[in-house]
């Protein structure tokens, strides 16, 4: 297995200077992850203006897959519309999917479908038991679009 | 210091591979790999006496029954139970400590009545005493542990009143390794209130001679799959005047005397505690497992398991950034190693070793209050069963450089 | 007719003699003999995957998990459940029967409330509802049988109304064969009460093609170990919105989501009614049990067992002095026979038959309210599963003329 | 298995006509038998005058051999005062126990030795599971000779 393909420096980056971790300036919809097999926490709020996302605080403990890709996550979703974060989402669970063939999530031709420093986060695709690390940031961000409606 | 790598030739699965690297497991606390003689003792069963037992007037049924209740008188011995008939097989330690807390717990707390527990507790022991806490309207009370990691002797003997029903500890803690010094906690029980002790010994069972004649406790639960048995059994001892006045937790076949339409009675101890079909060859596989155990000797595991501490003790303290959580005196604990390292997640070192090879557990351990109390929300454990050696802690510790190195944390 | 004498090969205890006279096992009701590719999974299992699962972040514990969840996915398609979270794996029938008396039951029963069961229920489905009838002051009530030997649907219509909460019925008599129509039972019971229909299908689903959709149940409980799996396992299937609403019965490692000193939250469902380490390797063989069954094909097994049942009941019908207990329209009854014979003690059937090999159950089976009902105390009963023909029921029957020429009943 | 050995003519009579059903003229000391995995019952009482057994009443359901055993034991013991009894119950007991070499309880020569129509049981040894059927009334037997007390 390729260590050194899933500890990428980015990766380390975010998990030790995550991003966005303010509170949101107006009261916002919020969503607390939890996974409680490996303990990872992660509590969301965001702002939503006019269907887009204008404000995003993220904090949560666990390990540096799960709170990289939530610190990575902030920065992709601020300033960005419900349609755009829902492709964003579908992209990178694909990224994630591993029955997915290839790079499905990551083919740059598509509209909008670059998903920046999260692309890190492709070799947790081979360490499948974290996959569910890497993708709770995401599912928290469903939830509080949901509680944001 | 006791070599048993003579062993490891029993257990099949240390033969296989992962990713190239041969597997070291350092995750016997979660659960132990099975030797063959365990595994062909089932095997043997089914394809040539199986049948369920208790009910058959034919030969399979006999010697089925034979064979159940040989591995009954087994464990007996193994523990040194005054008669096989104050062992009662479960589904494991959970399903013993639930049953304990809802059929001896319901029947004697009332409001006001104290139950207590200690801050290292795994779930098992923790979860059925709120559930009967909350119907009962019994308290909760946890005694603290030292800075040694060990229960706080003084803080119990303050706590020990006539309010307290039920003691419930472990025998030794799956996080810390901690091997509580239960005579002394069962004088203070004794002296102090008229509480029965309950012993979790899911994690003292598999790895330290108990003597129930001396071990100071009225009950004892404990898990076959952690003492290189099958999974779906365990075993919940009691002393005898105790089983004969509780009632069972589960009615069905097997544990009555007489039903009626609207009342039955009880079959005599352990029956009563056993409805249904039991685990029949998990029991067998068990018994064969305590053979095993006999074989090596408790004595020769527990001096196994005490060097292996003391040796990844010593190696783990030469890892820069690592914390050791658990008792330094060796002699009060057992083969159990959590600690963390820098900022690497557990998570992230168990898959670091994992690329190695190399199984060892990350997380809460089931032992959140616990993990509340050294204030950390998860720990890397390694533990260690007889299939273990030197050579296991080495590569442990060489991962763990290579995690410092990727996480890139400096030397020195 | 279907002949799946074939399949006699993957018996290996078919192999064993007993004094002389090959193994011809009738008790399939009491319990199956298990084939080889159950025991291979197992096997297989303990010897190159073996971990404890959920917890563990390390490949042998994710390749347990899956194959863990695994058996859930399969067991749910089995039986048609919506999805694998409404399957929980317990000890057995007997425990999910129990959980369901003490959660469901202790949560939605008063005083005045009505429980309500059939005369032909095992122990199983009998004592767990007196246990939680007297612990909330409800009452049992029972539907008669009819003189076919089914449940009285009159009888039925008029017990149902709203002060009955519960309806726990058998989905098959282990003791006449008796197949209930669950349909029209659902229909009263749905039109004249909001009570919850439970049914164990211990007998049920070895047996017949069940599908959850149109079985019109709300919880359905049955073993392993009757279904060509292992011991130590069993099922308890629920609709997904009485699962969510209902509390767990045992608390502990792997059920919970937070635990602080004094109150938890609970995983999710089916997590939530998992405590403990769960029987890992025996859903593993029941999977693989499964499987075997789904290959041969349920509708296959089923007119197997229709055909051995018809031919036994006339072959049983030519033997002087034999009564049989039991429908004798064939389409509403499975494949055991209950009977006595003049006065020889079906205790003393079940030796003189032993003594040829011959494996029948002789008693009550755990069936007293039933026995009661029938004016017996004992019947012997043939079962009949997948390794059985017709040559095994002519072996009965010479066995039942030798015990009738012993205990010297005249002919004619 | 020699399954004429188990079922001797005389245990068929025993079965088929239970001696001793009658009641006790005067009330006595009572026990019950039960097996529970077979279902055998046994309903005994004795009267006990002077250390001696004077009456005995039994009635049960059962299987043939656990009533064959009761019937020949109420036979055996009426008129024997309390040590001839134990000494008799050892001697079944010891023909029952698989363990014990050859026929040991059954030596005509020991005083008072001879268990008369009980020897027929003898058999029952050769199929263990049944051994507990034709202990059931011995073991009823010394409750109620306890009772008696
Ligand atoms: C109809 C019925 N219900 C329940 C049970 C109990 O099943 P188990 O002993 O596997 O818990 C049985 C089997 O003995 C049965 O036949
Ligand atoms: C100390 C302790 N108690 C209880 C348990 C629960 O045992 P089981 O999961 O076998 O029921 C465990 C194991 O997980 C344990 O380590």
């Amino acid at each position: 297995m390729a260590l050194d393909e899933l500890y990428r420096e980015v990766i380390l980056d975010h998990y030790r200077n995550p991003r966005n971790r303010q509170p949101l300036g107006a009261p916002g919809a919020h969503a607390d992850g939890h996974n409680p097999l490996c303990g990872d926490e992660i509590s969301l709020d965001i702002l939503v203006v006019d269907d887009t996302v204008t404000e995003v605080s993220i904090v949560g403990r666990g390990c540096s897959i799960s709170q990289s890709s939530a610190s990575m996550m902030s920065e992709a979703i601020k300033g960005k519309t419900r349609a755009e974060i829902a492709e964003l989402t579908g992209r990178f669970k694909a990224m994630m999917d591993i029955d997915t063939e290839g790079d499905a999530g990551l083919d740059p031709d598509r509209p909008g479908s670059v998903l920046g420093d999260l692309e890190a986060l492709q070799g947790v695709r081979k360490f499948p038991v974290r996959i569910k690390c890497a993708n709770l940031a995401w599912t928290t961000l469903e939830e509080a679009l949901g509680e944001a409606k | 210091m006791t070599n048993l790598s003579h062993l490891r030739r029993d257990f099949p699965i240390l033969r296989r591979e992962v990713e190239g690297h041969p597997v070291i497991f350092l995750d016997s606390a979660a659960s132990a790999q099975k030797p063959i003689p365990v595994l062909d003792a089932m095997d043997r069963f089914y394809r040539s006496q199986y049948a369920n037992v208790h009910r058959g007037a034919y030969r399979l049924s006999q010697e089925a029954t034979e064979l159940y209740e040989d591995a009954r008188r087994r464990v007996a011995r193994f523990i040194n139970a005054g008669s096989p008939d104050e062992i009662i097989f479960t589904k494991g330690t959970t399903t013993a400590l639930n049953g304990l807390s809802s059929s001896w717990g319901y029947d004697h707390l009332e409001a006001g009545d104290r139950i207590v527990l200690s801050m290292m507790e795994h779930h098992a022991n923790v979860v059925p005493w709120q559930l009967v806490a909350k119907r009962t309207g019994a308290e909760l009370v946890y005694v603290p542990l030292t800075t040694g990691y060990d229960i706080d002797l003084d803080a119990l003997r303050s706590t020990i009143d006539s309010r307290v029903k039920i003691v419930s500890l472990t025998g030794m803690s799956n996080v810390l390794g901690t091997i509580p010094p239960m005579q002394q906690i069962s004088d203070i029980v004794r002296a102090q209130s008229e509480a029965v002790l309950i012993v979790d010994g899911a994690q003292l069972v598999p790895h330290v001679e108990v003597d129930v004649q001396t071990l100071g406790a009225d009950f004892l639960a404990f898990s076959a799959h952690k003492m290189l048995g099958p999974t779906g059994i365990g075993v919940l001892w009691g002393k005898p005047e105790l089983l004969e006045e509780m009632e069972p937790w589960e009615g069905g076949g097997e544990m009555i005397s007489t039903v009626d339409l609207y009342e039955s009675t009880w079959a005599p101890v352990p029956q009563k505690f056993e409805a249904g079909t039991p685990p029949i060859a998990e029991a067998i596989g068990l018994a064969a497992a305590v053979h095993y155990l006999e074989e090596i000797g408790m004595n020769a595991i527990r001096s196994h398991d005490l060097d292996l501490t003391e040796y990844a003790l010593h190696r783990l303290g030469e890892v820069p950034d690592l914390v050791q959580y658990g008792p330094t005196d060796i002699k009060s604990r057992g083969g159990v190693v959590s600690f963390t390292l820098g900022d690497v997640h557990p998570h992230d070192i168990a898959t670091i070793l994992d690329s190695r090879g190399i199984s060892v557990r990350a997380g809460h351990h089931c032992a959140k209050p616990l993990m509340a109390d050294l204030g950390v929300t998860a720990t890397a454990r390694a533990s260690f069963h007889v299939y273990n050696g030197r050579d296991d802690v080495d590569a442990l510790i060489e991962g763990l450089h290579e995690a410092r190195s990727l996480f890139g944390l400096s030397e020195g």
